[in-house]
């Protein structure tokens, strides 16, 4: 039975869920990275999970995704186990990237998650490559690729669209527009704000999504995506979010103000949602602090996993530079 | 792809047996579109022009818009979504006009194409072929003339080959494309309009190690690509002075073929290292480090450099051919090694 | 007095003579090409005389050019004699570049010519800093920045023109939209041939002006400029236009029908503008044949120049590449 | 700019006597944006955000955003705006956030900044610094680890610092500044929390020369930026095993200081070449090569190099420590050359 949200409770749970897993599995590497049990770069997602897990619903499996050095919501919502990219943050063999990549570079193949990838917009020409191979195929599959509004500034940005767009292939870009890249907030980046009009000097279909509201990235993600399979070429979804944490571990935040944030704070894709939900008796107190108590559980044992995990024996260090026993 | 599969399995054209370095490149790239439909051919003007250098002249006649794709002034996307191709199960052969314009692709080279194997823990190979055009010599002043082959082998993850001969010019190619990892190829310019002779199935030629082009016991000089002419005109002069010059084709910059250069060194005690790269931070001086570590003891001269002089190419002709290694400069360094200072 | 044409004969006779210069001054350069007294890369701009000739005249002399390696036009419109470029393409000291550059990089500065660069988009950066220096130091001048429609497509393209318009800085930014780069027709580059578009997504003025009709551009560039020169920021000119020849002197003419050169050639720049000049009783047969006889003249005069000129000494090969004698 | 004028005829600040790396660089920012009105300061988050490494913190306060500008995601083009500035006469210090995304800026590097002198005849001086951080060692990964500092030093036409000591990090600005040609100046990232004494005015700081760090009879170390440290601690550790090690800091990598490498070959006649690149095609190869050109027959032991492992990095920190030249390793093979094999 669907509701006036257009949703059945199952899915709204699904949502929620994998919205919570991203939020907490976040919140326990923070202390972890105190631990120094994590080190390195390390970005969390806190604020824009509804873009991920909104937008992952329009994939299924034999879809690809292109990820930013900001992606741990990404892979969760992708379907990677938590165990395996926690493991991959301490820098275990039991890791995706079995700990040669870390925070900024989980990747699974099976799942067609190609990445993690730390230079700005350096991911988008992988994605419109992937979505060629499909393309020459004749594959009926979307590649999404999720990069932040600072990558539009990049020539490689403008000419991964247009290729794209040229060529007609199945790419979704998700442009995650929360407002600053680094300290530096989209009006001192960019001459022109709107970004769907960049999509447009490519004739691209392009629009903006409240990036804060988990069924309009889904709504929006989904009509998208099923252009891009019907073979419409690639689509441009600009989804406004905000990052309610430091850019990284190291950014003191000179750049905004707290009343900036505490605004878009109550704005809480997650809390939103849950009162949502609340108000149509999809879920009840109960049933959150059920749901809470499951990822609870699915973190400790994420975290016992990493713990337990091992070391690539050093002797290994040069392996994967190329590939083996091929040549 | 339905009519470039159909031309996939047409029987191929014989091959003659003598041909041009350009003949050579453009019936590699056939026959590797012939031979695996997943091998597609991508670049600026690779098609309706018929190649900056008329490489792939009547490829897309043959196999299509598809497969022999012309792209935009994009360096870096179509790179880029070569990688991506390439990870995405095709066999892309990605042409960059020139060496010139690849540094615009330098971030997609080094920071995806030989980094992802190893980031991912082993899970993305990118069996990618990339093609470019590199080397002085023809006027085109300081933009247009680098000599880049030499510091790209200074990137793990990446192979780097570059065919002197028309043979290697024919079948490189095949072995490349075999490679589950990235390989670049580098065609030096003033190569193509060489002639010689293509073995009829390249059995011999693989991309890991070099060649002795020509034997000799007093000295050797170690080479690749565009300067291999030279070096070995520089053989046939120092010949006439009763030095015997040993040719050695590197023809594969990364991985070095270390064997072959400690083999050389232990035949002649002296040696001299050519190419076309600005000489600090060259491939020869890779080579003269590690003759230092490799073969000390058997040296019984130090190891010369004859390289580019480290200025922008000029366009002027008599000073372009002043900054380039030639036989004259080639010869002394060779006599210097054998007859002392 | 004014005419129809709005101008007067002695302008409209500048504008015929520039335009000629630039066409009678490559004619000698194909030959002397085949005689090999001219090597390496040579991009002729005959059939576009009209946009460098009319662009040119928005700039007074303390406004900076930047161009592409097809610039002879540029560098003769801008008042660099015709001896200096052509003993640069012979290899000569006496050169613009002292044959250092050749034809693709003319270069003189004290005429704010900042070449001749032979990477296509790569010159629109410097364009960018060149207007920097001038707005920090509050000079109202313009730097004028000619391109290739296929620069467009470039990475380059894109963050000069985001960061031009971002700072408000005084760029003129000339697309010459000749149709073709290389062998490649917009159509097989852009997914959206609209140029000016590219620029409206950078909030930049932009419109396009018939390339082939020099009053039409000189009108244009000169609104452009003057605006740009007033403060409002970069503007952006799509010059639509069409080179009668090959792209260098070893392009086959492959991807072009003889007969679509041959309808081009009907909008020919310099015949079009002598016949309206005929027609307003400007010019007359005889006018142009003394014009003719006046270019031929400097032409001789140029070629004789470029042959007597010397080589610089190879002892000097390692010179420029650092500054001298202030270490 | 008439606000910034001001503040730089403002009296400048004295400076303590022991400071970090870090207060080093900004001081050195600071001085020069005091000093002359032409310079400024422009780079991705260098402004508001404080610069990523907080080198350039406060700067934007004090001398406002006309002068220390922040610029949007686009490597290329605000380099290339820098070389243009130049050309335009002003002396920008270009900032690009790491090495790593310096890739992206390439072409503007070496086809403008490098080339414009040389291919306009002497007319287009660019007198341009960019600043960049480089190196490893901070569990940064595969795409932000790279080394390239010993690469760029490969094109003519730049001039290429290592500070590696505080005194460097303040000192070499300056002279880098009023260089009429481009100079590129690499911090490595481990150095930024060293502290160390500041000399009052600099004098005897240029760039052009190498450094001896600590002298030594037995043989000689040479190295440069973030390496430094490392070697220090061998020689420190050699000493108590009786090796004497002279640590040189190369401190300038184009053009290189043939006379210091000469004379401490001379001193020492063994060396072991340390740095953080990838060893094939390292610098070191290219010091190396210049020991074997140069001082072939005064050496009692092959030259070694100690450099980074040929992978790109790894996250895990037991492997990233294993990639990279430490002491243990520069201690084994200063060994060799000492006592052989
Ligand atoms: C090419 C490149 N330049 C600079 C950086 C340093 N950097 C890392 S993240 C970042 C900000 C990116 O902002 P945005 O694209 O909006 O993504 P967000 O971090 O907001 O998710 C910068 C400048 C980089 N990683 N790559
Ligand atoms: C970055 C780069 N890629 C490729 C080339 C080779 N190339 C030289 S000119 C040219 C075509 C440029 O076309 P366009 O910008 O339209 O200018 P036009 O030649 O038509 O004047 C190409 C591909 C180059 N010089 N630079
Ligand atoms: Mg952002
Ligand atoms: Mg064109």
């Amino acid at each position: 039975m669907t509701t006036g949200l257009g949703i059945d409770a199952v899915h709204g749970e699904h949502l929620l869920r994998e919205m919570l897993r991203i939020r907490r599995f976040e919140e326990r590497c923070v202390e972890l990275y105190s631990e120094t049990k994590i080190r390195g770069f390390m970005h969390l997602y806190i604020g824009e999970e509804a873009v991920a897990v909104g937008a992952m619903q329009a994939l299924t499996a034999d879809d690809a995704v292109v990820a930013t050095y900001r992606e741990h919501g990404h892979a969760l919502a992708r379907g990677l186990p938590a165990a395996e990219i926690m493991a991959e943050m301490f820098g275990k063999a039991e890791g995706s990237s079995r700990g040669r990549g870390g925070s900024m570079h989980i990747f699974d193949v099976g799942r067609r998650f190609y990445g993690g990838n730390a230079i700005v917009g350096g991911a988008l020409p992988l994605a419109v490559g992937l979505a060629l191979a499909d393309a020459l195929a004749g594959r009926p599959r979307v590649t999404a690729c999720f990069f932040g509004e600072g990558a539009v500034a990049e020539g490689e940005f403008h000419e991964s669209l247009n290729l794209a767009a040229l060529w007609n292939l199945p790419v979704l870009f998700c442009c995650e527009n929360n407002l600053y890249a680094m300290g530096t907030r989209l009006e001192r980046a960019e001459s022109e704000v709107d970004l769907t009009l960049k999509a447009a000097a490519y004739e691209m279909p392009a629009w903006p999504v409240d990036g804060m509201d988990v069924l309009a990235v889904e709504r929006a993600a989904g009509a998208a995506a099923s252009s891009v399979r019907a073979g419409a070429g690639p689509h441009f979804l600009e989804l406004r979010t905000y990052r309610f944490r430091a850019h990284s571990m190291y950014d003191p935040e000179l750049y905004r103000t707290k009343a900036e944030v505490e605004e878009w704070k109550e704005r809480d894709p997650i809390g939103g949602f849950v009162a949502r939900l609340g108000a149509e008796r999809l879920v009840d107190d109960a049933r959150v602090a059920a749901i809470e108590a499951e990822i609870a559980a699915e973190l400790d044992a994420a975290i016992a996993f990493a713990e337990a995990g091992t070391e690539e024996p050093v002797e290994d260090l040069e392996r994967f530079v190329y590939s083996e026993g091929v040549r | 792809m339905t009519a470039s599969i159909a031309a996939a399995l047409s029987p191929d054209v014989a091959e003659p047996a003598t041909t041009t370095y350009r003949e050579a490149c453009r019936a590699a790239l056939r026959a590797a579109l012939l031979a695996d439909e997943r091998v597609f051919l991508m670049g600026e003007d690779v098609g309706r022009y018929g190649g900056c250098f008329a490489v792939s002249k009547g490829l897309l006649d043959e196999f299509g818009p598809e497969r022999v794709r012309d792209t935009p002034l994009s360096e870096s996307a179509f790179v880029g979504a070569g990688i991506g191709a390439a990870l995405g199960g095709l066999r892309p052969i990605v042409e960059i006009m020139t060496v010139n314009f690849s540094l615009l692709a330098l971030d997609q080279i080094m920071n995806n194409a030989a980094t992802l194997l190893h980031m991912s823990g082993g899970q993305c190979a990118v069996p990618l072929v990339i093609r470019m055009t590199t080397g002085a010599g023809r006027q085109l002043a300081a933009q247009h003339s680098h000599s880049l082959e030499g510091w790209y082998a200074h990137i793990p993850g990446i192979r780097v080959l570059t065919p002197a001969t028309v043979d290697d010019a024919r079948w490189m190619l095949g072995p490349a494309l075999a490679d589950p990892d990235p390989v670049l190829i580098f065609e030096h310019g003033s190569l193509y309009n060489a002639s010689g002779v293509v073995s009829p199935d390249g059995s011999g030629i693989d991309i890991a190690r070099a060649a002795v082009r020509r034997p000799g016991r007093d000295v050797s000089i170690v080479t690749y690509g565009g300067t291999l002419p030279h070096c070995l005109d520089a053989a046939v002069r120092l010949a006439d002075e009763g030095i015997e010059a040993e040719v050695v084709d590197l023809r594969v910059l990364r991985p070095l073929d270390d064997a072959a250069i400690r083999a050389t060194v232990a035949r002649t005690h002296r040696v001299v290292v050519v190419d076309e790269g600005w000489r600090s931070g060259s491939i020869s001086a890779e080579v003269s480090a590690r003759i230092m570590e490799q073969s000390f003891w058997e040296l019984d001269a130090p190891v010369e450099r004859v390289c580019s002089a480290e200025v922008p190419m000029p366009y002027a002709r008599h000073l372009e051919e002043a900054a380039l290694p030639r036989a004259p400069a080639i010869v002394a360094a060779a006599r210097r090694t054998v007859r002392g200072g």
